[in-house]
Order: structure tokens, then C-alpha cells, then sequence
């Protein structure tokens, strides 16, 4: 594919304003950023599947142009159809685990059903071990279920990329390291974009075909 | 809560008479320097709860005499200083314009009359006396399925203001209201006279204030104000 | 229950039941729709509006059932519209009765949703727009789900005013027993009769019907599952 | 304004305030003690007692200003007692007024404040026990701030609804015009007394003043802190 | 000091109930449990701050006994003294950043003031970065920033011991080696006790002066 990531936005907060600017193209399938605390990742990730707009810019995927503010284009997320594991989450505290991971395959006005069985959401309960929880509300799992329940229901509804935000933070390294391994091929697979924000050295190298530094909102030092 | 001082005298009077008693209250305190009369107005029987539960009240002045003599049975009220000091009459009313033109009582039972209305008997003197009416002439299990019961007789003047039904029953007074959305098709012959009585509540701590005040009422220069609001001499 | 009792009480009961429920249910839907709109958008007046929807707790019931009575009445602006173009009166009628209790008891709806609604997190919506949902999905299977203890504790509010509701209901719809003759106004003319006994058996019927229908209906939202955290 | 109304309408306005401010201080007071009670103790019969505290809003106000009557009258249970312990009399006067008021209101705030703080993720009050609070300090710095909002919208609902509380009030305070005459109860008798230009004016000031105050309280919650997630 | 570990404890969800069987004892100041996600590390946690309580054991911290179920003892959370970081971290959604950090150092009815400032406060918003962000709302922090607010707040009120639920999980290399340092500086300084939950080798080796290894509830393998 190939990635554009151009865009100014600001947040504010009380006495506080965020900048960010970012001035960034590649061509690479597989992108890692990384950076200090605070740097804008996770914003950049968020005005990528369209939860932030930004002021000025453009953005595209592929041939996918997602934001273009001349141009006038601002697809909202909904059509974006990315898979967005989000940092904390976002889990719906109304579904049990199963429920959470089918939920983007149903498009239509009703939740999934409490005992309804897909075999694309059984396929990944299985491969993040969720088997075990997979009836258990969210506020009844541990730190690594809510992360993998996240993933799970990224990965599930075959997004166009994927979009995630330290997605194996929580995860012991053997389980890390199964996980890697799950995505990666998953990816081959589908040939599927992927921006992946990490802080883990094993990522970057894994993962990172192109990297982008992040630091103070702007883009720091490609590494 | 503020004790009364010594020239405070709490009238409890029926909803129908506040217009006149407003009125009369004020020329009363003119008359008696220092007299603040407090005027308090609900329906009869909620003022009668009131003062058989305790409530500091000097004089009652009820819009009929059954709520009365229930005051006097449970020994409330001073009965040597119990009187009636108006007089009201029962009128059949139909709305303005397009009513009906009813003559007489029988003329109810025209299929043309969809809906009367009237006081709730057992709650409303009004409508006592209006049913009362109705089954002197035999007319009454006729009509009674026809018939809409309101809570007071101000609702009953409402639904008739609006058109909402052909007829009601109401006083005389009530009409004066609404004299030009509402015509009076006839008087209503009632067995007794509808006079209002009015007594010192037993117990008061105002009795010689309570008294002039009873007497007041039935003075010409009062007696003039309530024929101002539509009400006769007893 | 001795016969008399029973028959004066059974038809106002179920009257004032049915009144009841229809109040309520037409409140779930307007309340819900109104404190959803109150809750997302961002208008400056929005407050003010609120405040004006409330105005029905604020007015005595009679006097809101007389202005009802100037609307809907055979001579009033709706109620003359509706009569000519559908032959509908609603005086005198229990639809009547539902519309005075519908009034009375909205602000009750009205203001539990918007309280629920903006206490979503708003990342779950987020969550559910970037799984593709369109905003009509994003409302029904995130954000109703996740306000409906709040809402239906509003509900419950409503259902009770509306069984209670005698003011405005006595001026619309008149107090015919068994038609339009529902509990309350049944209660309020005993009281008004001096008939101690049967009013207190008339409160012991209402209070026992809606405590268990409240009981019943408070299990209609789960414990604590959308009321608990996730992240 | 004319003279004569500004004469009416004024005293009973302030009447009017008073009583509802005093009947909604009282209320929150006793509606979050309730709330946070029935919100955290786990006993079965919780709902029943919910359900029951929710009868005042069932009852038709007139008769639960009967029963009023009857038990803080001069001759009832709770009157007599307090003439003769404190020489307090309270009906017809404007702490009676305030009771019935605040009887009547109730159950608004206590329903608004049992939701709010069932919707507290309990984690946060954990948090706080660990850094060392008693619980009477996790309840006025962590349970209180939360629910905040959801009381609130309760309060102005109870607030709303004892301006506009006339059925009792009339039963148990009369109504004396500058004593215990309250707006609600001066409407009424206006209706009543078939004054609609009076009435509608008097409708008029006290839609006017609510919609102030519930537009300026409203602004008591903070618009998002408390009501967003923080995790 | 030394680490009594001796509990029995279940939590139920549906269908599902996980269970707790851990007897384990040491005189190490430092203290990691490691293993895989859903193993019961963070329950044990909770277990020793009070949160959780065991149906049978003994759990105690140096000389204080916290839980001993024959001899009927269970200190409450709020007398046990611990500095806990919360694996989702706990934040008061209605109080800014100083103010969570302040939040344990004001034991009475008084939340601290919006602008107040104390100088332990202050100190640990400086060596964890937060400066920048203090007057903010726990709702618009990042990931790394939410991370560091927890920990300051755990470690501000001089508590009796530290219990930290993987603490560096969101932050960057860079980052999570200097809040090692401040870490391991302030324990020696106030030989205060710890006990991390981590997945990182690195955090092993530094504070792992005794590990525990956890798998579905029961000790597993001490490395
Ligand atoms: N809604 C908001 N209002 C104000 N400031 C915000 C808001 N959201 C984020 N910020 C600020 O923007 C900055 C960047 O946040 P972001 O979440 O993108 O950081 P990050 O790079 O993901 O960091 P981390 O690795 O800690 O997750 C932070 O300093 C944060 O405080
Ligand atoms: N309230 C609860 N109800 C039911 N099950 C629970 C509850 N809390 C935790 N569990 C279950 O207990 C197990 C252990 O949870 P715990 O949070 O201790 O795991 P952990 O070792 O901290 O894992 P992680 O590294 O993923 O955080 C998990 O399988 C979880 O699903
Ligand atoms: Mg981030
Ligand atoms: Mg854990």
C-alpha cells in the first residue's frame, strides 16, 4: 500500500492545547510508530480511522483517500472500515466476550445474540484463548483478556487495515510472542496494511517495515 | 410557625365566594382599625376537614348547610352564632352561541341532549340539588347515564363554555361568569332555598371579632357587594 | 372485597392501568427520543429548552388539564381539527385521560434519559462507528443498552405519576365510573364524600398494584452489567 | 404588572420559592441518604422498599394531604404531640406547606440518586478505601462528586414539582393569600374562581421564574468531568 | 520484611468460576509475580490490599498481619497502608491530575483543592513527567500519562509497602527505564517492600529479588 499522513489537528484541555503535525508518506505495507509518552500516537491513530478531524491535511491508505481537506473529502469512520484496537480498549460493558468480538460483523439494528455461534468469531476466540471467558462480561476479565477480546474483535470483520494502538501491552512474552506470529500471518494472508503503534523493540523489528518517531505531536527521526 | 396576633381573624369560605370575600374583607378591615382578616378558600368539605383536624380557623362560611350541620354535629362551630347570609339559585345553562333552547327539565330527555352536566352528588352541593330536581319529576334514571359528574361547579360551567356538553347545572352566580358564552335557559325550582350559612368556630380565640364579622355580613352595605356577585338576601 | 367495593374498584383499576401504561410507553418513546436530542446536540439554548419541557411538573394538574381542555376540546384548535377530519373526540374518553397523564408524567422520562445518555462514555460510540455501524445502529445496540437502567427508573417514575394522575385526567376526561372513572379520581371523590373506609381501601388497592407492578418492572434491567465499567 | 396582581402574585411567589427551595434542600438531603442506601445494601426486599417509597408519587396529592391532615393536624398523632412538647402548630402555616411539599417530591430524587450511584464503577471506590478513607470520606470525595449529576437532574425535577404541588399544600396550609397562598394554589383558585386573565398571568410568572432557576442550577453540574470515563 | 502468601479465594462470572490456591512464603524485600495472562496475578494483588477476600489463608506484610482467617483477622483496605497501582489504572474522572495525586495525602471529608499545592505532590509530577499535564482531566490524558498519574498517586502517601500492577506496561523504553530508577531509588531510600506484577525481563532481574510464577491460581514454578 501505501500510507499518507499529513495533518495538523489540536486538542485542547482547559489551559492545555496539543498540537499535532504531521508531514509523512511511505510506501511501506507495514508501519510501526513508536515514540515518547505523549507524543500524539495514539491521536494520529485516531484521526486515521476518523474519531479526530483534523484541520488541515490529507489521508489515504492505499488508494483510499480517508481525508482530504482541500479536497473536501472526510469519509466518516463508519466507511472506513479499519480495524481499530483502541489503547484502552472500548470494550462494550453490555455484551460478554463473544458478543464483543461478533459485533462488527452484524451491521444490522440488533446486537448479536448472547449464544449465537459464528464460526469466524469462534476461529478467534480460539487463536487469542479466549475460549474460557468467552461468556464473562468485560469488567470480569483480566488486563491480557480485555486486551485479546479487543484484537479478536478487530481482526474478525476483515477490515481493509488494521489500526493498533499497543495491542500486546498487557500480554505475557510467550503470549506475546503466539500473538505476533497470529498477526503476521493473518496479514500474508489477507494482505492486509497494518499501522501499529508499539513500544517494544521485537515490534519494530517484526513489524515495522517503515517506522515513524513521534515526539511533541511532530514527526521526530525515521529510524 | 407565627402565632396569631390578637387581631387576626381567619375566615374559611367556600371557593365560590372568594371574588365577594376579597371584597368584603377589605371594607371589614377598613371599619375595624388593627383587624387583619385572613382569608382562607377551598371547598367546603376540604375547609371542614380542616377544621375538625385542628386548623385555627374563627369563622366558617360554608356554600351549603349539609357541611355545616356536619360542623355542628361534631360540636365545631358556636351554634347560636350560625347563619345564613346569602342566597343562591340552581340554573339549567347551555352555550353561546348555537345551544340548545330547553324550556323546562323534560326537555333533558331530547335525544338532541348527548351530555349534561353536573356537580358530583356526593361531593358537590351543586349537584345534590340538581339531582335532587331530577328525581322529583322521574326524569333522573333517564338522564343519569347521559351525565357527566364534575368535582365543582367550575368545571361544570367549563365544559359548558366550551360546548362540550349541551346542558349543566350550575348557581346563578357562576353564570354571571361566562355571561357571554353561556345563557341561562331557566331557573331550577330546588325544594329548599340554597342559602349559605356562615359561624363562629367554637373555640376561637377571636369570638367578639368573629360575631362582627357574622354580623357585618348581613349588613345592607355588605349585602350590596354580594349582589354585586350575583347573590341574594337569604 | 365485598361486592359493592369490588365493583366500583375493579373497572377504575384496570382503567387506571391501562391509562397508565399507555402514558408510559408513549413516554419511553417521546422521552427517549427528547433526552437523546437534549443529551448529543450542542445547541447553546439547549438548557433552556429542557427547562421549558419540565414546565409540565411545574403547573398545578388542574390547570394544565383546563389548557388541555381549551386545546383538545370540541371548540379547540386540535380537538376541532381532529373532529372535523377524523370524527375523533377525545373529551370525556379515556384516550383523553391518557393524554392528560402522558403530559403530566413526560418530564419525569424526559429528563432520566438525558441524565443516562450523557453519561456514556462517548469512546463506545466511537468504538461502535468504527466497526461500521450507521448512527441508527450506534443508538439501539450501544447507547439505549447502556442508558436503559437510568431511562426505566424515569419510566417507573412515570408509571406512578400516571396512576396518580388526577388533575388534569378529571378535566379532560370527565369521571364517568367505568369509563372514564379511574382510581385516583375514584380515591380523590371518596375522600371529597367523607367515605374514610372506602377511600382506604381504594389507596390499599392502588399502593398494592404498584408496588408490585414497580417490583415487577425493576427487574427489567439487569443488575449491573451496563452500570459497571469496562475498560 | 398591574398593581393589584404585583400585590397577589408577588408574596406568593416568594412563598411559593421558599417553600420549594426548602422542600428540594430537604429532599436532597434525605434523598441521597435513602438513594445511597438502597443503591448499596444488598438486602432481597430492596425494591419492595423502593416501590413503596414511590407510593407518595402514586397517591392523588389531595389525599395525601388528607392523611397529612390527619396526622400533623392540632387532633392527629404527630400534631397534637408537637403542641404539646413545642407548642408547634403546623398546619396553616408555611412549614406545612414545605412537608407536604416535600413528601410529594420525594421519590424523584430518591430514584434519581439511587441510579446515580449504581452507576458508579466501584473500582474508583475501592481506589479510595486503599489510599486510606474512611467510608464516610469515599462517599462525600469519590460516590457524591460522581453521582452529582444524576441528583441533580432529580433535585430540579423535585424542585419543579413542589412549585407546582398545590393538592396537599391546599389541605394542609390553606391558603392564605401573603401567609401560606402559594403561586400553584392562586392559579388554581383563579381558574377557579373563573379570573382566566388572572390565571394565565399568574401561569405566566411562575413558568417564567422556574425556567430561570432550572436554567440556572442546571449550570451546578460540570458538563462533562463526572460524567465521562477516566480509565 | 517478609511475604506471607498462604489464600484460597474464587470469583464467579456465569458460568464460569476461577479459583485461587496460592501458599507460598519469602523474606525478600522485592518481590515480582510474572506469568500468562488470566494466571490470577492481578486478584492476588487485591487479595493483599484488602479488595479481595480469601476464604482461607494468611496474608502478611513484614510484621503486619493483613488477613488471617483462623485467627479471624481482616485488616480493611483503608488501614493496610499500600501503595496500589491499579492494572486499569482507577483514576477519579472527577478531579485533575494533581488532585488524583494528592488525592491519599488529605485523609479527611475534603477532596484537595483544584489549584492547591504540596510539595510531595509536586515533586512526584516532576519525576514522572507530569508537569505539563496537572490541571488536566484523567479523561483527556494518554495511555503513558494516565499510567504515571496512578503511580504517582500509589507512591505520594509514604505507604507501608507498594503493590504495582505491571506500572510500565504503557510507556516507552526511555520512559520506563527512568521510572525504574525513581522506583528503585525510592525503595532503598524508605525500604519500602514491593510487589510487582510484570512480564518484563528486565523488570525480573531489577526487582525480582524473590518471583513468584502464577498459572490458572496456583504457584506454578519460582524461578
Ligand atoms: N481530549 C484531549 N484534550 C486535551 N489534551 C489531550 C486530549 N487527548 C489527548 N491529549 C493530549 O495530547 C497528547 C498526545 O496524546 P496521545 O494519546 O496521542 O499520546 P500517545 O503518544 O498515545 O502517548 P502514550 O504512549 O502515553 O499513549 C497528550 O499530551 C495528551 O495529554
Ligand atoms: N469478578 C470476576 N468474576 C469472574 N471472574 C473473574 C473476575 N475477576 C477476574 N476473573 C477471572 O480470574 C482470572 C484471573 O484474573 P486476573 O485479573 O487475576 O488475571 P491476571 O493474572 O492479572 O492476568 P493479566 O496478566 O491478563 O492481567 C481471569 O481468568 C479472569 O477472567
Ligand atoms: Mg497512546
Ligand atoms: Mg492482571
Amino acid at each position: 500500500m501505501s500510507l499518507t499522513l499529513r495533518l495538523q489537528a489540536r486538542v485542547s484541555s482547559g489551559p492545555r492545547t496539543f498540537r499535532l503535525d504531521i508531514d509523512w508518506q511511505t510506501s511501506a505495507q507495514r508501519i510501526v510508530i513508536h515514540g515518547p509518552s505523549g507524543a500524539g500516537k495514539s491521536l494520529t491513530l485516531q484521526a486515521l480511522a476518523g474519531l479526530l478531524r483534523p484541520s488541515a491535511g490529507r489521508l489515504a491508505i492505499g488508494d483510499t483517500v480517508l481525508f482530504d481537506h482541500t479536497a473536501g473529502i472526510d469519509l466518516p469512520a463508519r466507511q472506513r472500515q479499519l480495524g481499530y484496537v483502541f489503547q484502552d480498549y472500548a470494550l462494550f460493558p453490555h455484551l460478554d466476550v463473544r458478543q464483543n468480538v461478533a459485533f462488527g460483523l452484524q451491521p444490522g439494528l440488533r446486537n448479536p445474540l448472547r449464544g449465537a455461534r459464528d464460526p469466524r468469531v469462534e476461529h478467534w476466540l480460539d487463536a487469542l484463548g479466549l475460549r474460557l471467558v468467552a461468556a464473562q462480561a468485560p469488567h470480569t476479565l483480566s488486563g491480557g483478556q480485555r486486551q485479546r477480546t479487543a484484537l479478536a474483535r478487530a481482526l474478525v470483520s476483515s477490515p481493509r487495515a488494521l489500526l493498533l494502538d499497543e495491542p500486546f501491552s498487557a500480554l505475557d512474552p510467550a503470549l506475546r510472542s503466539r500473538m505476533r506470529d497470529e498477526l503476521e500471518q493473518l496479514l500474508d494472508q489477507l494482505r492486509l496494511p497494518l499501522v501499529l503503534i508499539s513500544h517494544d523493540a521485537e515490534d519494530l523489528a517484526r513489524f515495522g517495515e517503515a517506522t515513524l518517531a513521534l515526539a511533541e505531536g511532530t514527526r521526530h527521526d525515521a529510524r | 410557625a407565627t402565632p396569631c396576633q390578637a387581631a387576626d381573624l381567619t375566615v374559611s369560605a367556600a371557593v365560590s365566594l372568594s371574588n365577594a370575600f376579597r371584597a368584603l374583607a377589605a371594607r371589614f378591615e377598613a371599619e375595624h382599625a388593627d383587624t387583619h382578616v385572613l382569608l382562607n378558600f377551598a371547598a367546603s368539605d376540604a375547609l371542614l376537614a380542616q377544621i375538625t383536624k385542628g386548623a385555627p380557623v374563627d369563622v366558617f362560611a360554608s356554600a351549603d348547610q349539609d357541611t355545616m350541620d356536619k360542623a355542628a354535629t361534631r360540636q365545631l362551630i358556636d351554634p347560636a352564632s350560625r347563619e345564613n347570609f346569602v342566597r343562591n339559585r340552581l340554573v339549567l345553562i347551555t352555550p353561546l352561541p348555537g345551544g340548545l333552547r330547553l324550556k323546562s327539565l323534560a326537555d333533558l330527555s331530547l335525544p338532541e341532549v348527548h351530555h349534561l352536566v353536573m356537580g358530583r352528588p356526593e361531593g358537590v352541593p351543586a349537584g345534590r340539588y340538581a339531582r335532587a330536581a331530577l328525581q322529583e319529576i322521574g326524569l333522573w334514571p333517564a338522564l343519569e347515564s347521559r351525565t357527566i359528574f364534575a368535582q365543582n361547579v367550575r368545571q361544570a360551567l367549563d365544559y359548558v363554555v366550551r360546548g362540550e356538553v349541551e346542558a349543566g347545572f350550575v348557581y346563578a352566580t357562576d353564570a354571571a361568569l361566562q355571561v357571554d358564552r353561556v345563557q341561562v335557559a331557566f331557573e331550577v325550582p330546588t325544594g329548599r332555598p340554597i342559602t349559605y350559612p356562615v359561624a363562629a368556630i367554637a373555640g376561637s380565640p377571636q369570638p367578639v371579632l368573629a360575631r362582627q364579622f357574622i354580623h357585618f355580613l348581613a349588613s345592607p352595605s355588605s349585602q350590596a357587594i354580594l349582589a354585586g356577585f350575583g347573590f341574594e338576601k337569604p | 372485597m365485598d361486592g359493592a367495593l369490588f365493583q366500583l374498584a375493579w373497572p377504575a383499576l384496570t382503567l387506571s392501568l391501562r391509562v397508565a401504561a399507555w402514558a408510559t410507553a408513549i413516554n419511553l418513546l417521546l422521552g427517549v427520543a427528547t433526552g437523546f436530542a437534549l443529551a448529543r446536540l450542542r445547541w447553546p439554548g439547549i438548557n433552556l429548552l429542557d427547562a421549558v419541557l419540565t414546565l409540565p411538573m411545574v403547573l398545578p394538574p388542574t390547570v394544565l388539564g383546563y389548557y388541555l381542555l381549551v386545546l383538545l376540546g370540541r371548540r379547540g384548535l386540535v380537538g376541532n381539527w381532529l373532529a372535523q377530519h377524523f370524527g375523533i373526540t377525545l373529551i370525556f374518553t379515556w384516550q383523553g385521560a391518557v393524554i392528560a397523564a402522558t403530559l403530566v408524567a413526560f418530564p419525569l422520562v424526559l429528563k432520566a434519559a438525558r441524565t443516562a445518555f450523557e453519561q456514556i462514555d462517548p469512546q463506545l460510540e466511537q468504538a461502535g462507528r468504527v466497526l461500521g455501524l450507521n448512527e441508527a445502529a450506534i443508538f439501539l445496540r450501544i447507547s439505549l443498552p447502556l442508558a436503559w437502567r437510568g431511562i426505566l427508573a424515569g419510566g417507573l417514575l412515570a408509571f406512578a405519576r400516571a396512576l396518580g394522575e388526577f388533575g388534569a385526567t378529571l378535566m379532560v376526561a370527565g369521571s364517568i365510573p367505568g369509563r372514564t372513572q379511574t382510581l385516583s379520581v375514584a380515591i380523590f371523590e371518596a375522600v371529597q364524600a367523607g367515605e374514610d373506609t372506602l377511600a382506604n381501601m381504594l389507596v390499599l388497592i392502588t399502593s398494592t398494584a404498584c408496588v408490585l407492578i414497580l417490583v415487577c418492572a425493576g427487574r427489567l434491567a439487569p443488575a449491573s452489567p451496563s452500570s459497571r465499567r469496562a475498560q
